[in-house]
């Protein structure tokens, strides 16, 4: 039996790496999820103390931290959207296109990530002063937008580079313009590589601090309150909400995706 | 390049629209203000002027960090364009850096009363605000010693910080220079209020020295407060309201005022350039210097109060601490602190590069 | 959009050629489909059948020629303008769409009414009801081929490319789908380039054959005439199999031409030479020669060859002989197993006979440069 | 791309990215023109002052002999975290597009999710897991691998854990998208080859993947690389990165021209091994530069 | 790795089945392959041949049953651990290594030294020197199959499996590929297993041919047995083509089984009938079928139906002629062209006769199962 089991194991070792991996990604969430139940001593310490339900009862006591989530979500989804879709739209061209200027415009978007956020915060900062703009909501999802496009033409690329170009050729020999082509047959298989480029753009922009702490006026994002809150301890709710949001992540996509057709076919 | 960043008060004038527009923007430092044990959505005392004067508070917990927050508005301000709030907290040093920069807009002493006569006599006539009318301490600190009694045995002296080898590699300083200089210059037996650069460097140099021994683990800002707690550090510089909120946890963690001196620094209200409600602002100021609601504030945030005679409205609601000497400091105490000398740019400039290249950056 | 176009008419492709690099995968070809005509493209692996149909279908741009359908230059048009439909080599199924909405997608595309019953009407022709709802990953080969035939059948293009759109199936079913090719061709009037290395298929199917060798069209014309005059040493070796005996041509006597090969005089009739003197090929298909084993069993008129029987190879409805000439040359011949006559043991000493008429004769270059060396057996009977 | 070009087509891929690169050059390339011009003010100006711009180039070579120690750090720590994470993440990123099966989507936002619950909340977890008085100090010092007076807070060691950690799923992301989408029948002709799955996932699954693969290399080292509050959190004075220093440079000693010269030597440093990495996989579809079009 | 491996041995599957889902690709199959022999795994699309080999190979996990070799069980093991390689249906090439690397892949895995020796030559056999540098994407489909063969032999496996590998391949090359596999075969004394659909392929490679139908093995034997002596109708219109006339046998007779077919007495010699009773398959194949114009010309003791020419196919090498009988079916007949008597008009009235022997008896079915209904021809001669 336990021969099994070892054999089991080396067939698939990756599995079994793969899970202390997602074992090590997790810890700290774990920790999070377990001060989230904590009755802390006083207001300064992260440590646990006592077991209570309090905290996930009113998950908003603190006020204005639940402002800052909706608050972050609502930006995270605009800046992702907008992102996407322009980003999507970047990869796109750059991969199946030949054109004056691609290798500028790929290098063009690697910039923004060997920027140090705190340069990109300030540097931002003072186009928008000298634009007399206001800062808030919009500003931040204008800076959002502008450090995750980077993210998602860098993932969709790596996707669609190498992807089987004959789909697209067949598509096009039945009748399929450019368009549609991308629309029935490059997108859907694009999807994966998009999903996750979304998926990281809303984790970016949802995690922000820097360069949202410079462009946001007095609108307070959920990472602002939780720097903000931390110089005088961590409110167990900020520690619910990671718990929560984490959860809520899991289970949309558990939902999602539990009732879907079996494995994917050999071939 | 770029002009100067002083406004000539000429340039930049504010309407005060206060008397049209009921309402206030006021930022603050997390948890600096209090709030109701049973309901954590009422702050009591700001509801109560809120209640009284109908002013709309917008009150926002924005401000995490002095050099952050310079850096966030900084710009607005030397533009002359508005940073949306009306009243801020800064510490003593960026509010005279601001002030010197004329961001900072005058107050009139006739609409603050309480102002007038409650201020603590030991922060009136402060350097940076020679006439007490630009910036009006909201709480003070004291910067001095802590150590957790669960794991080292009690430390006395910032001496011992830098040199006893049971503390190696579990101590920690604060990144804010001020601070850390100031306590460092009182060991040596110097003026934090008045020292020279000779003073100054010797004291650097000490530091460096402890660094390169590998003595000091990191410098902090309030991160120190929960490795304090946890044991991690054993002993450090810490900021007195931590103490105290650190002492209701374990009582063996203790917090120190050196024999050679402590830190008095004050967080203070400015109304800023750009304000469009300085009378509301005032008003509001006025209100936090009336003795019954600076009790009220003290006993949730305790840090020093600034405000005569609230020692006698908190007797009657937590006689332990109206009795405690890091909320309502005795004289002795108060006569061993010191505030930081106010410095000029060019010597600001020189300090502050000198202590953060010890410091690793 | 197809339905809009102006009727078909004839394919032209004028001097269409395709480099890749320094590689010439096309070169300066042309040749014309007559409209509603099945044509077949026959050749060797790698000799451009692809790159040509990719050409036709708008994939790959041409490094020179055009291509005209009636009048109209589709040189410059994009796939989807073109009135001409693909099944590809590599099927090129949409992994993402299941069966049903593979087939459907032209018809979509287009605004088609009527797309269920016009795909299950496809699937049903390619025996594919009930697959509707699988996807491309878990059909077998076969079964994606015929999925990529029903896709771009179903659309009823002007013309269609075809890309070995058989070569996964079983016989049985290749047989099927050859009719049903064939009667869809009629029945629609489409015309058909049919890619094929399958030189049963082409000539089964096709009106036209045109069989290309290193990107250039060798021969083009009637199955029959390919079969039995073909042009060249490739052409006969590559449309079945022939003999190709090295011999030097003296010039047309009467209506014979006197050849000389290995030491032995033989003839063959003037019209069916393509040259008369020099180096030339003499050539005779195995199904033509017949094998005896005395002078006298062969009958009067006949050329003969002695040889040994040195390989029987038992084919089903045939039997194929391998015979080593006397001067080591190899000859291929082959008998239908119709019941009569006793198969020939290895070994055997024979007589190779034919009848004069079933000989050709073909230039050869001095040099040889025919796929097979002469003398060996390539292919086999059709 | 085949077929012929009428003027539509031409236009197009510009059609395609001009929203992008409108909104990049605009929010992110004026700006940086500003801060180059930044970092060539005449160093001795202050915000009271005002700057002047003077061309000082001076600013790059003094600020890189003053601070060559922490952007030398800031590679060394980046690249270790990146050979960490790239023995991490890659066998993460075949089981969950190769292995997992239905499972996939949900590992997949395992490893992004922790992203939702804050930067710092999480570099506050590891502390309280590194904590020399926490179960794993006590654990590795029981065995041994840790002086009794050891610890893993304030080290390089932390620092390059935290690294590791926080930019693990920028790795992880793209490889995944490219492993996903891999034929498996190639796989299986490796395996059918006598390649063990180790030899298949490096001679066949990884270069097939490497679109992914670089893209993930670059996702997770340029941020590593600039990062400065792992350091700041998790490490002591002596590791701190160049991210530190520009960040001390804007904030704290208020000296511009230092600080925008920095960020320009981080970043040209950052872009000299991107372009030196994306060379070396030029040709075989290296995604970000040269991008797939054949 | 293979070379530590003891001697191989006969390759037995065991029960083996395989289900994806609900449908059940292969139903426990059990057969031996001997040592050293060369085994072809006939088949219709889809009947699961690809399914058989991948579970040999380790690239399935077979749901029931076991795969050994000699003593050796395999079933669990991994590919890369079995002796055993694959030439794949679809190529499965190494996209991102060149034709050179792709071929030396499997002797670098094993350590082999020599690599550059070993893939000159392998790449020689199969006739694609010089393309060494190329990428899979710049070759044709045929070149890509040439490549996937090369990569498999090259190792010199103790069992290599091929899956449909001459599918790609034009007729002239698959010849010569075939003459090479089979010679590689016999000197290697390697088990080859081959997958294909092509009953001629199978017929000329192999010792033993396996007919696989629905995931089963519906019979196995020598393919002379196979052709001649068919087990059921699948198996007699799957090898080459068939007319099956339904008939009624009345018991055996004698040496002879009497059978009713449409009205006409009919007989067939007792040790050709599979059944002598009841409902039968009376086949004949087409190319044992004789026309003659008249009822003179059929020699005695022949067996005959009168028909009329309906369709004429030219096929190069011979003619295939469609007739219709009185009672409406279908007959095929397959002439070889050998010069010899003049080609049928359609429309001709004629004779279809054989000799008894050359017809066989098979049990029928009430209900038809067979892939296509009797008495319609399907297949083709080989
Ligand atoms: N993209 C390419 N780059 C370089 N050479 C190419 C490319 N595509 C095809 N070729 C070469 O061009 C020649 C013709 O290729 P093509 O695909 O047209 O052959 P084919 O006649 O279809 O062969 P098959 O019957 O094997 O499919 C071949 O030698 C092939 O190697
Ligand atoms: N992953 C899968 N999921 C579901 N059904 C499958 C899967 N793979 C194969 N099948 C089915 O199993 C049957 C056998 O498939 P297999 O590939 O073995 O056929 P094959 O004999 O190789 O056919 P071909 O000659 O067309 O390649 C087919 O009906 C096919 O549709
Ligand atoms: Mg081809
Ligand atoms: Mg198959």
């Amino acid at each position: 039996m336990s021969g099994r089991v070892a054999r089991w194991l080396v067939d698939r070792w990756v599995v079994g790496v793969a899970l202390l991996v997602l074992g090590y990604l997790l810890l700290p969430i774990a920790v999070v999820a377990a001060l989230s139940f904590n009755q802390p001593t006083n207001r300064l310490s992260y440590d646990f103390h006592r077991f209570t339900l309090d905290n996930w009862a009113n998950p908003c006591a603190t006020r204005d931290m639940c402002d800052a989530v909706v608050r972050s979500v609502q930006v995270g989804f605009l800046a992702t959207l907008v992102a996407t879709v322009l980003g999507t739209m970047m990869a796109y061209a750059l991969t199946r296109h030949r054109f004056r200027g691609r290798s500028g415009i790929g290098l063009l978007v690697l910039l923004p990530m060997a920027t140090p956020e705190l340069v990109l915060g300030t540097s931002l900062l003072a186009l928008f002063v000298a634009a007399g703009a206001p800062q808030g909501f919009w500003t931040v999802v204008v800076a959002h937008v502008m450090f995750c496009l980077s993210f998602v033409v860098v993932t969709v690329r790596a996707r669609l580079a190498g992807m089987d170009r004959r789909l697209e050729e067949a598509a096009m020999d039945l009748y399929a313009t450019e368009w549609q082509a991308f629309r029935r047959v490059t997108l859907p298989l694009l999807l994966p590589g998009i999903a996750a480029a979304a998926l990281l753009a809303f984790s970016l922009s949802f995690d922000d601090f820097i360069v949202t702490n410079f462009n946001a006026g007095t609108t307070v994002t959920f990472p602002m309150y939780v720097w903000g809150a931390a110089q005088r301890g961590i409110p167990p709710q900020v520690n619910v909400v990671g718990t929560a949001m984490f959860a809520l992540a899991l289970l949309l996509v558990a939902l999602t995706s539990l009732p879907r057709r079996p494995s994917r076919p050999h071939r | 390049g770029v002009e100067g960043a002083r406004q000539d008060p000429q340039d930049c004038v504010t309407e005060d629209r206060s008397a049209s527009e009921p309402t206030l923007a006021f930022s603050n430092w997390p948890q600096y203000l209090d709030v109701d044990e049973d309901d954590p959505t009422k702050r009591p005392t700001l509801d109560d002027f809120v209640a009284r004067t109908g002013i709309r508070v917008t009150y926002t917990e924005d401000i995490n960090d002095n050099n952050e927050f310079f850096g966030k508005v900084r710009q607005q301000l030397a533009a002359c364009r508005g940073i949306d709030r009306d009243l801020i907290v800064l510490t003593d040093w960026l509010a005279a850096r601001m002030i010197g920069f004329g961001w900072i807009q005058q107050l009139d002493p006739a609409r603050l009363p309480n102002v007038r006569a409650n201020l603590l006599p030991q922060l009136a006539n402060r350097s940076f605000d020679p006439d007490g009318r630009i910036a009006v301490p909201w709480q003070s600190g004291l910067a001095g010693l802590a150590y957790n009694g669960r794991v080292t045995r009690e430390v006395r002296t910032v001496d011992e910080l830098l040199t006893r080898p049971d503390l190696k590699g579990r101590v920690t300083l604060l990144s804010e220079m001020r601070d850390t200089m100031g306590l460092l210059l009182q060991s040596a037996g110097h003026d934090p209020a008045n020292f020279t650069d000779d003073q100054f460097d010797a004291a650097l140099a000490r530091l460096e020295r402890a660094v390169a021994a590998g003595q000091i683990r990191r410098f902090t800002g309030n991160d120190y407060a929960p490795e304090l707690a946890r044991g991690d550090i054993a002993a450090c510089l810490a900021w007195s309201g931590d103490a105290i909120q650190l002492a209701a946890g374990d009582e063996r963690v203790r917090f120190v005022a050196p024999e050679e001196g402590v830190l008095l620094f004050s967080d203070n209200l400015l109304v800023p350039k750009t304000a469009t409600h300085r009378a509301n602002a005032e008003r509001l100021i006025d209100h936090y210097y009336d003795p019954a609601v600076a009790a009220r504030l003290a006993a949730y945030v305790n840090y020093i109060c600034p405000v005569r005679g609230a020692r006698e409205e908190m007797e009657r609601i937590d006689p332990e601490l109206a009795a405690n000497p890091l909320i309502f400091p005795d004289d002795a105490l108060l006569n061993r602190a010191r505030v930081f000398m106010t410095l000029d740019e060019e010597q600001e400039r020189r300090y502050e590069t000198a202590f953060q290249r010890v410091i690793g950056a | 959009m197809p339905d809009d176009d102006p009727p078909g008419g004839d394919l032209h492709l004028v001097d269409l050629s395709k480099r890749f690099g320094r590689v010439t995968a096309v070169d300066s070809v042309s040749l014309t489909v007559p409209q509603g005509s099945y044509f077949a493209l026959l050749g060797a692996s790698g000799c451009g059948k692809t790159t040509t149909l990719r050409m036709v279908a708008g994939l790959e741009r041409p490094t020179g020629g055009r291509v005209l359908l009636g009048d109209r230059d589709l040189t410059g048009l994009r796939p989807y303008r073109r009135p001409v439909n693909t099944v590809f080599q590599s099927y090129a199924l949409f992994p993402h769409l299941d069966v049903f909405d593979n087939v459907a997608f032209g018809l979509r595309r287009r605004g088609v009414r009527e797309v269920p019953e016009q795909v299950r009407r496809m699937l049903a022709l390619v025996q594919l009801d009930g697959y509707e709802r699988r996807r491309p990953g878990q059909l077998s080969g076969g079964q994606q081929q015929r999925v990529a035939l029903a896709r771009a059948l179903v659309n009823r293009p002007r013309v269609l490319l075809l890309d070995e759109p058989l070569a996964a199936l079983d016989l049985t079913l290749r047989r099927q789908m050859q009719g049903e090719l064939k009667r869809l061709q009629t029945d629609l009037g489409t015309t058909f380039v049919h890619v094929t290395h399958d030189q049963e298929e082409a000539m089964t199917l096709a009106d036209t054959v045109a069989v290309l060798h290193a990107g250039r069209v060798e021969q083009l014309g009637a199955p029959a005439d390919l079969y039995d005059h073909p042009a060249s040493a490739f052409v006969a070796t590559f449309l079945g199999q022939c003999n190709l005996l090295a011999a030097e041509a003296a010039g047309t006597a009467g209506d014979e031409v006197a050849v000389t090969a290995y030491g032995l005089r033989l003839a063959v009739p003037a019209d069916r030479a393509r040259a008369d003197r020099g180096a030339v090929h003499l050539g005779v298909r195995p199904e033509k020669l017949r094998l005896a084993g005395t002078a006298d069993e062969v009958p009067a008129g006949h050329q003969q060859i002695p040889a040994v029987v040195t390989d029987v190879t038992y084919l089903g409805s045939g039997t194929r002989y391998l015979l080593r000439t006397g001067w080591g040359g190899e000859l291929s011949a082959y008998t239908v197993n119709d019941g009569t006559g006793a198969r020939l043991p290895v070994g055997a000493a024979v007589l190779a006979h034919w009848v004069p008429r079933h000989a050709f004769l073909l230039p050869r270059d001095p040099v040889e440069r025919a796929a097979a060396p002469a003398g060996e057996p390539v292919g086999a009977p059709g | 791309m085949p077929g012929g070009g009428p003027g539509r087509r031409r236009v197009l891929p510009y059609l395609l990215v001009l929203p992008g690169v409108a909104w990049l050059v605009l929010f992110f390339g004026l700006p940086l023109v500003q801060l180059a011009a930044a970092s060539l003010y005449d160093p001795t100006g202050s915000l009271s002052t005002g700057y002047v711009f003077a061309w000082a180039f001076g600013n790059y070579p003094d600020a890189l002999a003053t601070y060559w120690p922490h952007l030398a750090r800031s590679f060394g720590y980046a690249g270790l975290a990146l050979l960490l994470a790239l023995a991490l993440g890659c066998p993460l990123a075949y089981a969950i597009a190769l292995r997992a099966g239905r499972w996939r989507n949900l590992l997949l936002v395992c490893v992004v999710a922790p992203m939702f619950t804050s930067f710092l909340v999480r570099t506050l977890a590891w502390k309280t897991i590194l904590s020399d008085q926490g179960w794993l100090v006590g654990l590795l010092r029981d065995v041994h691998l840790l002086a009794p007076d050891g610890r893993l807070l304030a080290t390089p060691f932390a620092v390059v854990l935290g690294l590791t950690y926080n930019f693990l799923p920028l790795l992880v992301l793209p490889l995944y998208a490219s492993l996903e989408r891999l034929d498996r029948r190639v796989l299986e002709a490796a395996t059918d080859l006598y390649a063990d799955p180790l030899r298949t996932f490096l001679t066949v699954t990884l270069p097939l993947a490497k679109p992914g693969l670089v893209a993930g290399v670059l996702l997770f080292f340029i941020p590593a690389s600039g990062d400065y509050i792992n350091a700041e959190l998790l490490g002591s004075p002596n590791e701190y990165m160049v991210g530190n220093v520009i960040d001390s440079a804007f904030l704290v000693r208020l000296d511009h021209p230092q600080g925008a010269a920095l960020s320009f030597l981080l970043m040209a440093a950052v872009l000299g091994l991107v372009v030196t990495l994306l060379r070396h996989t030029r040709g075989e579809g290296s995604p970000a530069l040269d991008g797939g079009a054949r």
